[in-house]
């Protein structure tokens, strides 16, 4: 048996796309949000390595596909609906897939509480004049109430992002009200991967990825971590991990973008988009 | 539209559009835009930065007396939403997510927001699903899974929650969502509003036969459509020629987003709003 | 301007075909249920003549067309494939179509009362021990509780169709326990046209075909019929409509096969089988 | 089928496949037979006498063991449907249709039940259409227009009548329908289960994604299905290979309805339905 060969160099945005690339088991349907690219990524390494099963379903082009594309800014709707076995449509995909089959999907939140309680709705203390006005939940105030396959990634781990008290609840996570499904059962950041196993599903800090100190993360962190026992290191990207996102899942590095914000990122963009346009 | 008689639901399909009998349905973006009134609900067909009906949103705001106090109502609102919301023209939002996706969020709906300037009906893809399924069931309600124990229901008080009649459990009652004007982009529509719409329908399907009045913008119009339609001209008012009607966002697989646009609004906004949109009004960034 | 040209001889079919057909205006969505031969021949007329913009829609196919094909027995899906403008599936059909465009559609009740109220499910005094099963109400039992454009056809008029009291209300008809839409509008039977313009919604007798006597339909009529006014006669087809039923609409006649029964009828089947296989 | 762990629905689909992961889920109609179980809720593709998986009732007919106490599901029940009934196989019926069209009753379904022998669970297309879209999103009912002034809640005594939580009105739930195996006939089918059905739909999408299992028998079975598809292999546990299988109900466009074969059924019927399905059984028809 070989040996496997770890990366000599990786990105963190790398290592957060292997980590969700090894939530994936083979067969699976697993589901695209919008504007997650290092998900995408993930899920596209996760087919070209352990996985060459999986379904991809996404909420742009509400198909199912066997194929892929690698992410683009400018044709987002290249792998969706080039590659589409077949078509739901929004409203069947909401009201009869999603429920129906409650496949794996990984989410961002805003705001995230130590039970794995989430938001993407406001910042701020009055939702009719909130600091800052979220996008919105999506379906994450579905699907996290009744499913059990709830993943989530924090591309910039913080004090901001894991707070001891949400703003706002638009995302379920282990709460006491819950009636159907479960909680989150996994979330990986810049810093390292957690599980929810924990005292009533408390989030725990199971590895630590390379370099980074365990009171690193708890300083960043708004609340009291658990700590799982066998605490680890996340095993690093393999050689061939690397060199799959870098040449062939994503060769423009669109995950990027999750890791910047302001003028860094649309300078980012910029680059993109003159690649894309340039003939990529 | 269609002859069928009277109906009794709430937002009855609308009764005769421009060309009244089936046949010619073709008007300008003029004309369609003069469809909305005051206080209507407006849907906008596509998703975020996808095939959205923009050339029509610049017809709105080029009306010498916008429409106000309107209800936008999108499965996911981007660009075209947050101008409309820019220019002062939405009261309230119906969406689960506004924003820009990887271009950041909306800058005018963010502030319009924050300032308290907006009435946000906060909703979910399940509740305009099922609100968009019970306006077409001719029902008030659709009850399914979704929202319990999350605070969604604190902040749509109007939104109730019914007893499982066959168990125990309960069950959000998802409102009907009526909808007075939906305008769509196609790939390829003809006279009589038969519509090619591509793969990534969002919600159009359902807007469209929810609607009380259906526009139907479209990058090309031809005489007749014979190849298998996305949307029944049955349900459409009107039919507006629209090249590149969907610019600066996407019209796949015709042209691809226009991301150095998008960018050129993110940095311009919210402090020179009011200088976009004049220029963009002009037509400078066409 | 031209005077009609009534045909010289037509027959029954024929007639209840052109009285449908008259039925229908033009720019109509209307819609077809299962095996009624006689109300595809009258929309099909009623398109090639006054009427060229209705859209058609059926149980087959769950399509909408805004062309049409003859009748066939054995490529019963030919018309409703072959010329879908789109295609709904039933789901969407029931769910959707009907409860939002309520469009106009003709029933052949097996039994219906003076006030339009119908019965497709049994025939008996106990619906456990029913003395004849019948097929089931479709979606006759829905529409007609919130349509307002049911319209009844009765090929064969008798006593056994036309009843006091039905065994089942499985059709809504002019009906105090009504809550939404209205009840049927009209009805054509072998022997006159009616509408329900009598006392509360009381069938009432408006033309008598050509040949029938005002006794003879009240003999085959199983309660006492209102009559109204002006009753007349009801206006034969024209030359040019038998024309076009007989050589364009349904070459084959399978409008016919629901003026018969039992050995008759499969007779007929037989013969237009085999003309079918022949390559009409 | 798909590994998606543990779901919480009363009928949760299915767990896996005669192939398990996805791959090869050929099979014979013998083994798609042995997959119904007594008792077990049955429902059958197509419409009335279009695209019927007619060949997996006869592989189910000539079990040496046939299951017995089924419920038979379909939109409208045909040919194939008064066999099993015929054969003493059905306990109840799920249908708004039981006949045979313009060839006349269904006369084993109509004997049956003049002799009380059938427990009849009477459906309308709302009741079916709505219990199936219970049945997807995971709730126990869906409120619809319809029954309402009409007798069928008399024999629906299970069904009940809902408030309209935003009204005055009231509206009959329709309740979740389950089903243990579909069966649907397919034109084509790649052996991951992928199908084409062409446009006749009826129900057969909602079944295959109500079902515990889902049987695709088809036309004709390739490596790989790129055209757009009716049906994802993703629901389907079973693919079997069954040329003709529709016979004597149509494939359109591959062959038409066999309406001599429908007479002599009928004109046998029901005196002499056992020698008939003797005959059927050992292929004399085919």
């Amino acid at each position: 048996m070989e040996t496997t060969k770890f990366a000599d160099d990786f990105t963190v945005d790398e290592l957060i796309s292997v980590c969700i690339a090894r939530q994936i088991a083979n067969g699976e349907l697993i589901v695209q949000g919008l504007a997650t690219p290092l998900v995408m990524a993930g899920y596209i390494l996760a087919k070209l390595t352990h996985a060459p099963d999986v379904l991809f379903a996404s909420a742009i082009g509400q198909s199912l596909c066997r194929g892929w594309a690698p992410p683009s800014l400018s044709h987002a709707e290249a792998m969706w609906l080039d590659k589409a076995l077949i078509t739901f449509g929004f409203t069947r995909v909401a009201t009869e897939l999603l429920p129906r089959f409650r496949p794996k999907e990984f989410f961002r939140p805003a705001q995230v509480d130590p039970y794995g309680n989430t938001n993407n709705v406001f910042i701020g203390q009055d939702y009719h004049r909130p600091r800052l006005r979220l996008p919105g939940s999506g379906g994450i105030a579905d699907v996290t109430t009744y499913g059990d396959q709830a993943y989530l990634y924090v591309p910039r781990h913080s004090r901001i992002v894991f707070v001891e008290r949400l703003d706002f609840r638009s995302g379920l996570g282990h709460h006491p009200a819950r009636k159907r499904g479960r909680g989150p059962r996994y979330l990986v950041s810049d810093l390292g991967q957690f599980d929810f196993e924990g005292p009533e599903g408390r989030m725990r800090l199971v590895t630590l990825h390379p370099g980074v100190t365990l009171r690193r993360v708890q300083r960043k962190t708004g609340f009291p971590l658990e700590v799982a026992p066998d605490l680890h290191e996340t095993p690093p990207p393999t050689a061939e991990e690397v060199h799959l996102l870098r040449e062939v899942v994503d060769p423009l590095g669109i995950r990027r973008l999750e890791l910047l914000s302001g003028q860094a990122r649309r300078q980012m963009l910029r680059e993109i988009l003159a690649r894309e346009s340039g003939g990529a | 539209m269609m002859a069928t008689g009277e109906r009794d639901g709430q937002t009855p399909p609308s009764e005769g559009g421009a060309g009244a009998s089936p046949g010619d349905k073709r008007i300008s973006l003029a004309e369609a835009a003069a469809l909305v009134q005051e206080g209507d609900t407006l849907a906008l067909g596509g998703l975020t930065l996808y095939r959205r009906p923009v050339a029509f949103v610049r017809a709105l705001l080029r009306r010498p007396d916008p429409p106000r106090h309107l209800t936008l109502l999108a499965l996911t609102a981007g660009f075209e939403s947050d101008l409309l919301v820019g220019a002062g023209l939405v009261e309230r939002v119906r969406t689960c997510y506004f924003g820009l996706e990887v271009f950041g969020l909306a800058p005018m709906f963010t502030q319009a927001a924050g300032e308290g300037r907006l009435t946000i009906v906060e909703e979910t893809e399940a509740s305009i699903a099922f609100g968009l399924r019970a306006t077409l069931a001719g029902v008030s309600f659709m009850p399914g899974l979704g929202w319990l124990g999350t605070e969604m229901l604190s902040v749509r008080p109007d939104v109730k929650v019914v007893q499982d009649p066959y168990g125990e459990g309960e069950y959000v009652a998802f409102p009907a969502i009526a909808c007075d004007v939906a305008v769509l982009h196609a790939l390829r529509a003809d006279r009589e509003g038969n519509a090619v719409l591509g793969g990534n329908l969002g919600i159009d399907q359902e807007l469209a036969m929810a609607a009380r009045r259906v526009i139907v913008t479209a990058e090309e119009v031809v005489e007749r459509l014979d190849e298998p339609l996305d949307l029944a001209g049955l349900v459409v008012d009107g039919v507006v020629p629209a090249p590149r009607g969907a610019w600066p966002t996407s019209c796949y697989p015709f042209y691809p987003l226009d991301g150095e646009a998008l960018l050129r609004y993110v940095e311009a906004c919210p402090v020179h709003f009011a200088d976009y949109l004049d220029a963009w009004l002009r037509g400078d960034d066409e």
